[in-house]
C-alpha cells in the first residue's frame, strides 16, 4: 500500500517540475493534469475517497480542460525563452527553497502526530460537519463562486465598440 | 493474498469481454434497427441474418491502411482513442449486475462514475488537437463544451437518486428500490440523465461533433483503422455502459416480479438500448447554440426542480 | 417707565424698518414714517424727562448673552442723565427731520436717507438706555456705522464715500480702546453692568486703584475716537462731505457726544482716579485751543463749524474731566441746540448758493436770507457766550469751575478759546451775511430757504436763547438739581485749591467775547488790517494753520507708511519664506522620499510576486523565532 | 501513510509552485503554477485530516472552491490580456519608467 503513495508522490513531483520547465502551453497542462490526478489519488490513499473523486471531478475534468480549450481558442503558440532566468529568476528559486527550507524546520519544530485512527472513508461524517458547523463557509463560497462567474463573463465579454 | 484478488480478476475478465461483445452486437443491432426503421433490411449478408457482420467489421478495419500525416503531437494523437475507450469501461466496475455479482464495491461509486465520465472529455480534445486539422480542432472543443454542460446536468440528476438512496454505492442505490424503482419518484430526474447520458455519448441528436455535413467527421477525421476503430468501439462501449448505468440507477437493477437476477438486468439495458437507437434515427441534429442553450436553460434548471421536488416531498 | 423707554427706543428701528425694508411704497412720501417715529420718540423721551425718580429704573427685557459667568442682559438704566440725553437727542432729531423733508426734496435716496436717520436716532437711543456696558458698546458701535453710511451717503462721491471710510476707520481705532476698557471692567468686577460696577466701586473704592486707572484710560481712548478729540479728530472735518443736516444732527447734537456722556455715566470710576481726570481735562483744553485756531483760517463754512463742534466738546471734556459733570451735560445740553441751529442755517445757505460753500465768494446775504441770517448770528452769538443766551452759561461754568479748582493753566486756556470763538463766528458772519457780495453770479440767485426749513431755524434759536436760563445759579439751579440725582450724590471731586469765584471772573468772559467780536468786525468788515496782508506777514503761522498742521499727512506718513512697510515685511518674510516654505518644502520631501520607494515598485510585476516570496519567508521564520507551534 | 509524508510532498510542490509562478512570464503558466499551489495547500490539509482534524477535509473543499473560481477569473484575465496584446508575456504589462 505505501508504495502507492510513492509512485503518486513521484508522479506528482514530475507533473510540477514538468508544469514549471515545459515551454509548450498543451504540453504544460497536460502536464498538470498527470499531478492534479496523481493528487486526487493520493487523497483517496489518505482516506478521503469522496474528496479524491471530487478533486478528479474538478480539477482534472474541469480546470485543465478548461486551460486546454482556452489554449485551443488563443491558438497559444510556444514561447521559447519565456522562463526569466535573470537575476530576479535566481532571486525566486533562493527564496523558494528557503520557504522551503523555513517550513522544514518550523514542521519539525513542530511536529504532525499521527493519528490514531484514521478517519473512515465515507462521506457522511463529512457532510454532517459541513452542513452543520460549517454552513456559513459553504454559503459564503457559493457566492463566491457566483461571483466569480459573473465575473469572469464580464471580463471577457466582447464590448461593443471600439 | 490471491484470493480476492483472483475473484477481482475473473469477474472483471467477465464483465469486460461480456460488454465488448455487447457492444460489437449493438452495431449490428443498430445497423439492423436502422434499417428496419428505414423500411429496409439491415446487414444480412454476413453469416445467418448478418450476425458475422461485427467480426467481419473487425477484421476489416484491423487490416485497413494506416494513414500517417503530420500530427502535431504523435504521443496524443495515439493516446485520444484509448482515453475514450478507458474512461467508457471504468463504469462497469461498480455497476451490480446481478444480486451478488459485482465487480467492486466502494461507497463513493457515483463519485468514481463521474470522475470516469469527466476524464473521457479528454480523448475528444486530445483527439481534435492532436489531429493538427482545424476542424477536427472545432469539433473536439465544441465536444468537450457539449460534455462539461450536460455532466454538470448529470450530476445534478444523480443527486436526486443519491438523496433518495442515502449513499453513493450504487448496490445500495440499487438495493433500495427493491420496492419501487426510481423511475417513477425521479421521473424528472430519469429524464434528464437520458438526455444528458445521449450528450455524454454523443448520440443521436447532440452527435454535433462527428456531423458528416459540417464538420467531415469532427474529432475522429484523421483516425483510420485501428484507431478509428478504437473511437467506434468506444463510443458503444460508452452506450452499453450507460444503459447499464440507467438500469442500476433509475430501472431497479436486478430486481425484478419474479426472479430477481441478471436476466432482468439484461432485459432492461436491452430495452433502453433500443430507446437509444430508436432516437437517434428519429430526431434530427441539434445546432450547436441551441444545444448549449438547450443544456443550460433548460436541462440544468428541471434538475434543479428535480432535486428541489426530492428534497420537499420525497424525504419528508 | 419701561412702556415709555422701549416705545421711545423701538419706533424709530420701526420707522427705519418701514423705510428701508418695505419703503417702497413710500418712496415721495418717505418722511412720513420717518417723523412720526422720532416724534412719538420724542413724546416717549419728554414723558420720561417728567417721570424720572430719584433712584435709577434698572429694567432687564431680556439676557442677550448667557454665557457662563458673562451674562449681558438687554435692560435699561434710566435716570435723569438718559433723561436729558433722550430729551436733547430727540428733539434736535426731530427738528433735523422736519428741516430734512425740505433739504433733501428730490435726492434719489430720499427713502434711503431717512431709514438711515431713523437707524441712527434708534443707536442713540440704544446708546443713551443700555445698563450695562457691552450693549452700551453695541449702540456706540451701530451709530459708528450710521454716521459712516450718512457720511458717506452720496456714495458716488469719492470724496464722501473716503470721508464716511476716513471716519468709520478712526473711530474703530477708538473703539478698540473702548472694547479693551470693558474688557478690563469685566476682568476686574466680572460683570459689566453698571449697578454692580458701580456697588462693587462704591464699597470698596481704594482696593481696584490699578484697575480702575486702566480702565477708564481705555474708556477714554473710545471717547477721545468717538467725540473726535486731539489725536483722533481728523475724520470730523472731512464728515461734513455728508448732508448737512446729518452733520448738524450726528457731528454737532449727538454722537459726538456719546463720548462725554460715558465718561458722566461712569462719572464714578474717574472721581476715583483724579490723575486721570486730569489728563481727560488736559486733552480737552488742548484740543479745544487747537481746533479754534484752525477754525479761524478756514474759507469752508461747514468746516468752520466742525473746528467749531471740536474745540466746543474739548470744553465738555475740560468739564467732565475736572469732575464737573453736570456743568459738562449743561454744555452738551446747550451746545446740541446752538451748534444744531448754527449747522442747519448753514444747510440753509448751502442750499440757497447751491452747495457753494467757500465763504470768500459770499457776502450781503442778510437782506436776501433773513431768516437765516438772524438765526445764524442768535446760534453765533449763543457760541460765543453773550449773557442772555445758553452759551454764556455753560461755557462760563465751565471757565468758572476750571478757575475754582485752581487749573489756572486749564483755565486760561479755556478763556482763550473763548476769544478765539468769538472771532472766527463773526468772521463767519461777516464774511457770509454782511459787506457786499463778491460773487455775483451766487447772489443773483439767492433765495429764503422754505418754511418747512426755516421754522425748525426759529425754534432752535428759541431754544439756544431759552436753554441757558434753566442752568442760572450754578449748584442749585433748576437743572444742575434735577441731574444731582444722577451724578451729584456720589461724593465730588474734592480738589485743594478752593478759590472764591468773584463776579469779575463773570466780566473777563464776557469781555474776551466782545474783544474777540470787534477784533472780527475790524478785521473782515472794515478791512482795517487788511487780512490778506495779515496772512502774507503771518507766513509761516499762517500756512500752518491753514493746512491744518499738515495732520494729515503726518498720519498719512506715519501710521498708513508703518503698515505698508510691516505688510511687505509680513509678506516677503513670513508668508513666503516661512509658510510657502514649509508647504513647498513637505511637498519636496515627499516627492523626494516618494521617488526613493518609486524605484522599489518597479511596476515589474514579477518582482512583486518575488516580493511576497520574500514577504512569505520572513512571516514564517518570524513564527519559528516567537516559539513556533505551541 | 503517516502525515508528515504528506506535509513534505505538500510543501515540495508550494515551493516549485510558488518558484514557477515568479520565475515564468508567460501568464498560462503562471496561472497553471498557481492551481499547483492550490493543489499542494489542499495536500497540506488532507495531511492534517490524516493527523485528526476531520475538518481538514472540509476545508480543502473550501480551497477547491475557491481556486475554482480563481481560474475562471484567471484564464478571463488570460484572455483580455491576449486580446489586448496578442501575447501573454506579463512583462508586456509592467509599468515603463517614466
Amino acid at each position: 500500500m505505501i508504495y502507492f503513495f510513492w509512485l503518486f508522490a513521484l508522479l506528482a513531483l514530475i507533473g510540477a517540475l514538468g508544469v514549471l520547465l515545459e515551454t509548450h502551453p498543451v504540453r504544460g497542462a497536460l502536464y498538470l493534469l498527470l499531478a492534479f490526478l496523481s493528487i486526487g489519488f493520493l487523497y483517496i490513499l489518505a482516506g478521503a475517497p469522496f474528496l479524491g473523486f471530487v478533486q478528479i471531478i474538478v480539477y482534472a475534468g474541469a480546470v485543465v480542460v478548461l486551460f486546454l480549450v482556452a489554449i485551443a481558442v488563443m491558438s497559444l503558440r510556444r514561447i521559447p525563452d519565456d522562463r526569466d532566468l535573470g537575476p530576479r529568476g535566481f532571486l525566486a528559486l533562493v527564496f523558494a527553497g528557503a520557504f522551503f527550507l523555513v517550513m522544514l524546520a518550523l514542521l519539525r519544530h513542530a511536529p504532525v502526530p499521527a493519528a490514531p485512527t484514521p478517519t473512515p472513508g465515507a462521506p457522511q461524517p463529512l457532510a454532517e460537519a459541513l452542513f452543520r458547523q460549517y454552513l456559513i463557509p459553504f454559503e459564503i463560497v457559493s457566492v463566491l463562486l457566483l461571483v466569480a462567474i459573473v465575473g469572469a463573463i464580464v471580463l471577457v465579454r466582447r464590448r461593443p465598440g471600439p | 493474498m490471491n484470493h480476492p484478488l483472483l475473484g477481482f480478476l475473473t469477474a472483471a475478465g467477465i464483465v469486460f469481454f461480456g460488454v465488448l461483445g455487447a457492444a460489437a452486437y449493438l452495431v449490428l443491432a443498430e445497423r439492423k434497427l436502422a434499417g428496419y426503421f428505414q423500411e429496409r433490411y439491415g446487414p444480412n449478408r454476413v453469416g445467418p441474418f448478418g450476425l458475422l457482420q461485427p467480426l467481419a467489421d473487425l477484421i476489416k478495419l484491423v487490416f485497413k491502411e494506416e494513414v500517417v500525416f503530420p500530427q502535431s503531437n504523435r504521443w496524443l494523437y495515439l493516446l485520444a482513442p484509448g482515453i475514450i475507450a478507458v474512461m467508457a469501461l471504468l463504469p462497469l466496475a461498480v455497476i451490480p449486475f446481478a444480486p451478488h455479482f459485482a465487480v467492486t464495491d466502494i461507497n463513493v461509486a457515483l463519485l468514481y462514475v463521474l470522475a470516469a465520465a469527466s476524464l473521457g472529455t479528454y480523448g475528444v480534445l486530445l483527439g481534435g488537437w492532436a489531429s493538427n486539422n482545424k476542424y477536427s480542432l472545432i469539433g473536439g472543443l465544441r465536444t468537450a463544451n457539449q460534455m462539461i454542460s450536460y455532466e454538470i446536468a448529470m450530476a445534478l440528476a444523480l443527486v436526486g437518486v443519491v438523496l433518495m438512496a442515502g449513499s453513493l454505492s450504487l448496490k445500495d442505490i440499487v438495493a433500495a428500490q427493491q420496492h419501487l424503482w426510481y423511475l417513477i419518484p425521479q421521473f424528472l430526474g430519469f429524464v434528464v440523465f437520458l438526455v444528458s447520458m445521449f450528450a455524454e455519448t454523443n448520440r443521436a441528436p447532440f452527435d454535433l461533433p462527428e456531423a458528416e455535413a459540417e464538420l467531415v467527421a469532427g474529432y475522429h477525421t484523421e483516425y483510420s483503422s485501428m484507431k478509428f476503430a478504437m473511437f467506434f468501439v468506444g463510443e458503444y462501449i460508452h452506450m452499453v455502459v450507460a444503459a447499464a448505468l440507467m438500469t442500476a440507477l433509475y430501472l431497479g437493477g436486478w430486481y425484478g416480479p419474479w426472479k430477481p437476477g441478471f436476466h432482468w438486468f439484461a432485459l432492461k439495458m436491452a430495452l433502453v438500448l433500443y430507446l437509444m437507437i430508436w432516437v437517434r434515427w428519429t430526431y434530427p441534429r441539434f445546432r450547436f447554440d441551441q444545444l448549449m442553450r438547450f443544456g443550460w436553460k433548460v436541462l440544468i434548471p428541471l434538475a434543479l426542480v428535480n432535486l428541489g421536488i426530492t428534497g420537499l416531498v420525497l424525504l419528508r | 417707565m419701561l412702556w415709555a423707554a422701549s416705545l421711545a427706543l423701538f419706533a424709530p428701528l420701526l420707522g427705519a424698518i418701514l423705510n428701508g425694508v418695505f419703503g417702497h411704497p413710500f418712496r415721495e412720501k418717505a418722511h412720513w414714517p420717518a417723523v412720526i417715529a422720532v416724534g412719538i420718540s420724542m413724546l416717549a423721551s419728554w414723558w420720561i424727562l417728567g417721570r424720572v425718580g430719584f433712584e435709577p429704573v434698572v429694567l432687564d427685557l431680556y439676557t442677550w448673552i448667557p454665557v457662563a459667568n458673562f451674562v449681558v442682559p438687554f435692560g435699561f438704566y434710566i435716570d435723569s442723565l438718559t433723561a436729558v440725553m433722550m430729551g436733547v437727542v430727540t428733539t434736535v432729531s426731530f427738528l433735523v427731520h422736519v428741516y430734512s423733508i425740505g433739504y433733501m426734496h428730490g435726492d434719489p435716496g430720499y427713502r434711503r436717507y431717512f431709514a438711515y436717520l431713523n437707524l441712527f436716532v434708534f443707536s442713540m437711543l440704544l446708546l443713551v438706555l443700555a445698563n450695562n456696558y457691552a450693549l452700551l458698546f453695541v449702540g456706540w458701535e451701530a451709530v459708528g456705522l450710521c454716521s459712516y453710511l450718512l457720511i458717506g451717503f452720496w456714495y458716488e462721491k469719492k470724496s464722501a464715500s473716503d470721508a464716511g471710510k476716513k471716519a468709520f476707520i478712526v473711530n474703530r481705532i477708538g473703539d478698540a480702546g473702548f472694547l479693551l476698557g470693558i474688557f478690563t471692567l469685566f476682568a476686574t468686577f466680572g460683570s459689566v453692568r453698571y449697578d454692580t460696577v458701580f456697588q462693587m466701586v462704591a464699597s470698596n473704592p481704594h482696593l481696584y486703584q490699578g484697575a480702575l486707572v486702566a480702565a477708564t484710560l481705555f474708556l477714554f481712548l473710545g471717547a477721545v475716537g468717538k467725540s473726535a478729540q486731539f489725536p483722533l479728530y481728523v475724520w470730523l472735518p472731512d464728515a461734513m462731505e455728508g448732508p448737512t443736516p446729518v452733520s448738524a444732527l450726528i457731528h454737532a447734537a449727538t454722537m459726538v457726544t456719546a463720548g462725554v456722556y460715558m465718561v458722566a455715566r461712569s462719572h464714578l470710576l474717574y472721581s476715583e482716579v483724579p490723575q486721570v481726570g486730569q489728563l481727560v481735562a488736559s486733552v480737552g483744553a488742548f484740543t479745544a485751543l487747537f481746533a479754534a485756531t484752525m477754525a479761524m483760517v478756514n474759507d469752508d463754512i461747514k468746516r468752520v463749524l466742525a473746528y467749531s463742534t471740536i474745540s466746543q466738546l474739548g470744553y465738555m471734556f475740560v468739564a467732565v474731566g475736572l469732575g464737573a459733570y453736570t456743568a459738562g451735560i449743561f454744555h452738551l445740553y446747550t451746545h446740541a441746540f446752538f451748534k444744531g441751529l448754527l449747522f442747519l442755517a448753514a444747510g440753509s445757505v448751502m442750499h440757497a448758493t447751491h452747495g457753494e460753500l467757500n465763504m470768500q465768494k459770499m457776502g450781503g446775504f442778510f437782506r436776501k436770507m433773513p431768516h437765516t441770517a438772524w438765526t445764524f448770528l442768535i446760534g453765533a452769538l449763543a457760541l460765543s457766550g453773550l449773557p442772555p443766551l445758553a452759551g454764556f452759561f455753560s461755557k462760563d461754568e465751565i471757565i468758572k469751575h476750571a478757575y475754582v479748582t485752581g487749573h489756572t493753566f486749564i483755565w486760561a486756556v479755556a478763556v482763550l478759546t473763548a476769544l478765539l470763538t468769538a472771532f472766527y463766528m463773526f468772521r463767519l458772519i461777516f464774511l457770509v451775511f454782511f459787506g457786499k457780495p463778491r460773487d455775483a453770479e451766487i447772489y443773483a440767485h439767492l433765495h429764503e430757504s422754505p418754511p418747512v426749513m426755516t421754522v425748525p431755524l426759529w425754534i432752535l434759536a428759541a431754544a439756544s436763547v431759552g436753554a441757558g436760563w434753566v442752568g442760572i445759579g450754578e449748584e442749585h439751579s433748576v437743572f444742575h438739581r434735577f441731574l444731582e440725582t444722577a451724578l451729584g450724590e456720589f461724593h465730588l471731586v474734592e480738589w485743594t485749591v478752593h478759590r472764591p469765584a468773584g463776579v469779575g471772573l463773570i466780566a473777563l468772559s464776557v469781555g474776551v467775547a466782545l474783544l474777540g467780536i470787534l477784533l472780527a468786525y475790524s478785521l473782515y468788515l472794515l478791512r482795517k488790517p487788511d487780512p490778506a496782508l495779515l496772512a502774507r506777514r503771518a507766513g509761516f503761522l499762517y500756512t500752518l494753520l491753514k493746512r491744518k498742521y499738515y495732520v494729515d499727512e503726518i498720519y498719512n506718513l506715519f501710521v498708513v507708511g508703518t503698515l505698508r512697510v510691516t505688510a511687505k515685511v509680513l509678506f516677503w518674510g513670513v508668508d513666503r519664506a516661512l509658510v510657502d516654505g514649509t508647504v513647498n518644502g513637505t511637498g519636496w520631501t515627499l516627492a523626494a522620499t516618494g521617488s526613493v520607494f518609486r524605484r522599489w515598485s518597479s511596476g515589474f510585476l514579477r518582482s512583486y510576486l518575488l516580493w511576497i516570496l520574500i514577504g512569505a519567508n520572513f512571516l514564517v521564520w518570524f513564527l519559528l523565532r516567537s516559539g513556533g507551534g505551541h | 501513510m503517516n502525515p508528515t509524508l504528506y506535509l513534505l510532498l505538500s510543501l515540495l510542490l508550494f515551493g516549485l509552485g510558488a518558484a514557477g509562478v515568479v520565475l515564468r512570464r508567460n501568464t498560462l503558466f503562471m496561472l497553471l503554477n498557481l492551481e499547483l499551489m492550490m493543489n499542494a495547500v489542499g495536500l497540506a490539509l488532507v495531511a492534517a485530516s490524516l493527523a485528526g482534524l476531520l475538518e481538514g477535509q472540509l476545508i480543502v473543499l473550501m480551497v477547491l472552491a475557491v481556486a475554482a473560481a480563481e481560474v475562471a477569473i484567471g484564464i478571463g484575465i488570460l484572455v483580455s490580456m491576449v486580446r489586448l496584446k496578442d501575447s501573454p508575456l506579463v512583462d508586456l504589462w509592467n509599468r515603463e519608467e517614466p
